[in-house]
């Protein structure tokens, strides 16, 4: 084990992966030499050489074009968009392409080794074009799978898994976090399951769902419940695409309430997939509306960040609201 | 050339090599005109022997025969679209010598990424005439599992990648693949078609400049044939054609006749001995034309006239390559006679039994959606399952099985 | 008043409008003399001339960036995308600077006068490439409106109104029945309103909810529901972005039970969010789960078609499981 | 050319004014080198003085502090982000004659789209100190309303657009706004700025290539500068720089001196008049040097030599500019010393001043979605003024007005 923050920890199965297998390919814009703005790619060109890790020309839909045919070919390619707002030009390749290459081949061919790492999400004063959270936009393409963890152990776990999964992954990072989450990563290679929630406090009175950097802010939410003997069940979901109903369903059962929060816009944001979801699944056992705690149907702001922002405060009177209902 | 430039990093300069002038002049279209090369002139004469390809009688014919073929197969198609036995279809007429010219100069093992105008490169690789109407009538026999349109072939024996409508997404896939093909060792190229209005498209911008700088071994193959749908070329572009793109992009650039086989299979020679010995990318844009429709829901009188239409008909590729086997007396037209007729029976018969073949049985619907379908696609099958099997009548391709 | 079909009644909005400003154009590809492969624009070059009404290039992110720039200059761009299954290389265009530019200006530029057209949805054995149903992606816009008429008189009246509105729109037609739908369409200059549903059918024991094409498919399931003594009460969506919720809950008040059909992939897709927004107000009068009959979770298979529509019998049958729940 | 063609339209053929060879060659990169025009050598010196551009001293002096002023914000602004003031500076620095020189040689009319470093146009346009501080501190004067990061200047009333963060995304869109201008009878064009790296974007593909075949009156103006952030050009491109693109899209072009003032002016003057007068447009490609860091989130001793940058200093277009101005006797350095202090005092208390004023109001967060708000979001605003309410002091800049 060692102490390490999130993008160490991205580093880290980066590095474990390439060194595993020697098809992986690391590229994307200043990802090179330099090691990507963030510096996720650390060391990778001069450890495993520039066929290995390389710069690509700034164009989005050309690393994704390019990563399809590498993938379609046998390699497995690992690409990175700089930001999460700059994956929509890739929209086409990923929509048209990616998740309907295996189908449309009847299996033949497909795009199955590919990983696309983007950063996302809001927090660090980036106004409209540097905090989106575009996760709702691929949730609605069948053949992705989203994934999107939460700290550093996940990080490393579920990167892991993403590389080795046959089907194309989406693995959005909370850049809010990259280096203020710390915690204990083993050194050694493991896989965390794809798909699957991670229950990460037990409770009793309603659940609270949220995924990577929103973990934190309803854990915070959760505690103020506390104090009003609000008894919070919270999980983490992990998985956007597919995602884990068993776990949440089973949440539900117990404590008959949910809200959930996340900082994309709200309408159609994947919240609301999660609410029609479960209204079906445990229409009985509810004993109050899904509440979604989510961003404002507004560009990201950024002279109004805070008020924006699905934050604490916000969850916490949702969470009384919905007690009271 | 600033990229040719040996320098350590640290001195680059990417000034080095410009040169320096000292009058206001803007550089204006025509600076360079690229010519067409052309080895077999229109009444079928080498305009140079010394460059005539050195293609043996049995590779010649069989280049003939796959053009005939892929002709034989266009009508026929055509006509089952008009009686309604197939829901769409897309000719290659006019355009046979420059795929089938191409695709006989790559090896077996060069992947070929298509537009969707190229199945006379299917022909020549192999492809069975049942394989053809497997795809097009959907049925459970095509290894696509008839997920997809008419026309829309892919086989993974031969290499040859399954076809996707969107337009130029193709072009950096074929980048990829190819730095794959070059990272893994692989003796082979990739190829990848497509038409010069496809050659609008983002795509093509990203997947030549990423071929050049990534130096991948991939040779990108334009049709140029007068037309997308009904937009002429001066609608989609004003600079010298599409080859002139490839000088800006830094990638090795050959325009050629495209209804001449040999100046067709001379080039894309080259461009494969020197994309897979260089591992650099070749543009190579083929003049041609689109003697068909678009497809069959398109009718070009709307657009073009038929004194057009004639002028091409008499640069028509299979009979200007014919007229050179004759002066080779590699022409049997007995034998290609007896050989068209045997195709168009083959064809005929064939149809008539992929028709007869079921689609894939209803599970298949969620299958290939990912490695094995999770939860989700499991229940919506099991949900359709039930629902078909109260109303069979109602789906009656999937019902009864 | 005249006959006219879907595709007519398109025609004449669009002449309606150039007629009546002259700082409209109307451009995509094939969209010129040759009137688009729908022929949705014939005539127009002939009537407006060249410089009013013209072929692009084959780039829909250019058609698009194009149209954004026409557009914030203050001319009155209508785009065409040839097939909404191609509308995907435009989505940063859409995404990041359509729906952005009034807001990151503070109004002071915008692509208000936008509108972009484009034939949406399946039914025409079409396969993955053209069946395609994708308002879900643009319902995640804030900044956008989404406009789906369901037959001729619709049609050239929310055209105008898209046109006219000083907002950019994305008006999806259901090609489907393009020259099928046919129906009195008033010769002069109309408009309908943005972001209002229509109540087709009155009911009381349940709410159908559908737009476009489907609008047909649920009719005719509620025709197989009345011969069960099942009151059903229709309502055609028309705007998705943003929705008349207020009408939706007056029904749901009423029938108790809601229905929502698109032939869209269901995760994701917009009948979560009518379902979200619908459970959280009218929680209390919801009798049964809201149902959603949607298309599967696979791109769209040809061979397959009529198994993956949301057709009448599934609607039926859910009409069904609803009310007996 | 085939778009020059003035055939009937019946008559088209796209391969009229195509010659024809017979030998196999593939066209290398070289065939063509494009030279950069060069007015004032890096001594300060006239090339050509026939070629020198008629700039009178008062047009010379304000291009003159108009770069000086350009360099003095951003030293200052780099300084106040690193005090904290504001999150994120980009600075022009080494730029500032490709930038001030063309924008110069417009006419006020002119639409300005620009990438993001493109300050010095502001200021030469006019912007005011308090105006750059106001966007910077993204308060409440600030017209774009501070919902964007520093540096995202817009201006109506100045015609320059309010820059959009991702990249390439205004090529198109300034074909687009010149179609309009034509349409519209306005005697006016669209420059649009982008550098080198963005050039690799689908985008300016489809604007170089839209604003060709529509002819549309736009000049595309690309900086560059060796590097997009850490990427140098020879990982960007392979082919001769952004300017061998232009012939492929039958774009009139031109390579300058991107650190010659007089250069720049002199090309930028012609493209204007050029595109003006035949409705096209003209491709500039300013070779220059990024002498900042790409941001102040950036340090670019991780990819580049100390050297390098040391050889680009002198080449400063600033001081090269003078030298010429000084021949000419008209550099009067008291007086430009007394504007350049008066300058930095300027930017200080304006720089004070913004920091002191608070964000737009609470309701402003709904504002200009749309042209009015929804019921969704007027909703929205009043559950978010209610929270604001119970909890001030969590929302600090917004709750107490
Ligand atoms: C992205 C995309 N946009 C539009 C279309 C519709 N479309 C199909 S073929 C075609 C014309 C293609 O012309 P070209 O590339 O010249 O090929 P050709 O048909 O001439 O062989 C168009 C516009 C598409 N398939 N994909
Ligand atoms: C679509 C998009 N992708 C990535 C980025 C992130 N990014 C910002 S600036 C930059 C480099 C731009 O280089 P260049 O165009 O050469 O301009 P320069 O900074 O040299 O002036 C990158 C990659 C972006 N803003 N937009
Ligand atoms: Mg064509
Ligand atoms: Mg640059």
């Amino acid at each position: 084990m060692a102490k390490m923050n999130l993008l160490q920890a991205i580093n880290s199965a980066l590095i474990s992966s390439m060194e595993q297998d020697e098809r992986v390919m690391v590229f994307g814009e200043d990802v090179g030499h330099f090691g990507g703005v963030f510096r996720a790619t650390s060391n990778l060109q001069e450890k495993f050489g520039k066929g290995r890790c390389f710069n690509t020309p700034l164009t989005e839909q050309g690393i994704i074009g390019f990563a399809n045919g590498l993938a379609a070919q046998g390699s497995v390619p690992i690409a990175e968009i700089q930001f999460g707002d700059y994956i929509f030009p890739a929209f086409d390749q990923i929509v048209n392409e990616t998740a309907k290459w295996r189908y449309r081949s009847g299996g033949q061919f497909s795009c199955g080794t590919l990983t696309i790492r983007t950063p996302y999400g809001g927090g660090i004063a980036g106004g409209h074009y540097h905090s989106q959270s575009p996760e709702a936009f691929f949730a609605h393409i069948p053949g992705m799978k989203v994934v999107i963890p939460r700290n550093p152990y996940q990080a490393k776990g579920l990167l892991l898994s993403s590389v080795r999964d046959d089907n194309p992954v989406l693995f959005m990072e909370p850049k809010k976090i990259y280096r203020a989450s710390v915690g204990e990563v083993p050194e050694t290679d493991y896989e965390l399951l794809l798909g699957k929630a991670d229950v990460v406090k037990e409770g009793t009175d309603i659940t609270l769902l949220a995924w990577g950097a929103q973990v934190e802010v309803v854990e915070k939410a959760a505690m103020m419940a506390e104090k009003d003997s609000i008894s919070c069940e919270i999980i983490d979901l992990q998985s956007i695409l597919p995602w884990d109903v068993e776990t949440v369903c089973e949440s539900v059962y117990k404590t008959n309430r949910l809200l959930i929060n996340h900082e994309a816009p709200l309408t159609g944001g994947f919240a609301s997939e999660i609410a029609a979801t479960i209204q079906q699944e445990c229409f009985l056992y509810l004993e109050a509306p899904i509440a979604r705690v989510c961003g404002l149907d507004t560009p990201y702001p950024l002279a109004h960040e805070k008020e924006y922002m699905p934050d604490h405060l916000k969850t916490y009177e949702a969470i009384k609201r919905t007690l009271d209902y | 050339m600033q990229n040719k430039s040996n320098k350590l990093p640290q001195e680059r300069n990417h000034l080095s090599g410009v040169e320096i002038n000292h009058k206001v002049n803007l550089i204006e279209n025509g600076l360079i005109d690229i010519p067409m090369l052309q080895l077999l002139d229109e009444h079928g004469k080498e305009t140079n022997p010394k460059a005539t390809p050195d293609i043996a009688e049995g590779l010649a014919n069989k280049i003939l025969t796959s053009m005939e073929y892929t002709r034989l197969l266009d009508e026929r198609m055509i006509g089952s679209q008009r009686q309604g036995r197939i829901s769409f279809y897309l000719a290659c007429k006019g355009e046979e010598a420059a795929i089938v010219g191409s695709a006989a100069a790559l090896s077996d093992d060069d992947m070929i990424m298509s537009q969707y105008r190229e199945q006379g490169a299917l022909v020549f690789r192999g492809y069975k005439t049942e394989q053809f109407m497997n795809q097009m009538f959907s049925n459970q026999l095509d290894p696509n599992k008839g997920r997809q349109m008419p026309i829309h072939y892919g086989d993974k024996a031969l290499n040859f990648m399954t076809i996707s409508s969107p337009l130029g997404t193709q072009i950096p896939q074929a980048s990829g693949y190819a730095y794959g093909q070059k990272m893994a060792g692989k003796e082979a190229i990739t190829i990848c078609y497509f038409g010069e209005g496809a050659a609008s498209e983002g795509d093509f911008h990203a997947g030549l400049n990423m071929a050049a700088v990534l130096n991948c071994p991939a040779i990108f193959f334009c049709r140029n044939n007068g037309y997308a749908i009904s937009t002429p070329t001066e609608e989609q572009f004003a600079g010298d054609g599409i080859a002139s793109r490839g000088i800006g992009y830094g990638v090795r650039t050959i325009r050629v006749d495209g209804n001449d086989v040999l100046a067709v299979f001379a080039a894309t020679k080259l461009a494969r001995e020197i994309a897979l010995k260089e591992a650099c990318p070749v543009l190579i844009e083929a003049m041609t034309y689109r003697l068909a429709a678009h497809s069959t829901s398109d009718d070009p009188s709307g657009y073009r006239s038929k004194d057009e239409e004639a002028k091409w008909q008499q640069k028509d590729p299979i009979e200007r390559f014919k007229k050179w086997l004759d002066g080779k007396k590699w022409l049997n037209e007995p034998a290609l006679e007896a050989y068209k007729s045997n195709a168009r029976e083959e064809i005929l018969a064939a149809l008539k039994k992929a028709e007869q073949v079921p689609v894939n049985p209803l599970e298949d619907i969620i299958e290939d959606v990912y490695d094995t379908p999770p939860w989700h696609l499991k229940k919506q099958l099991s949900e359709l399952q039930q629902h078909v099997a109260k109303y069979p009548q109602h789906y009656p391709k999937t019902s009864g099985r």
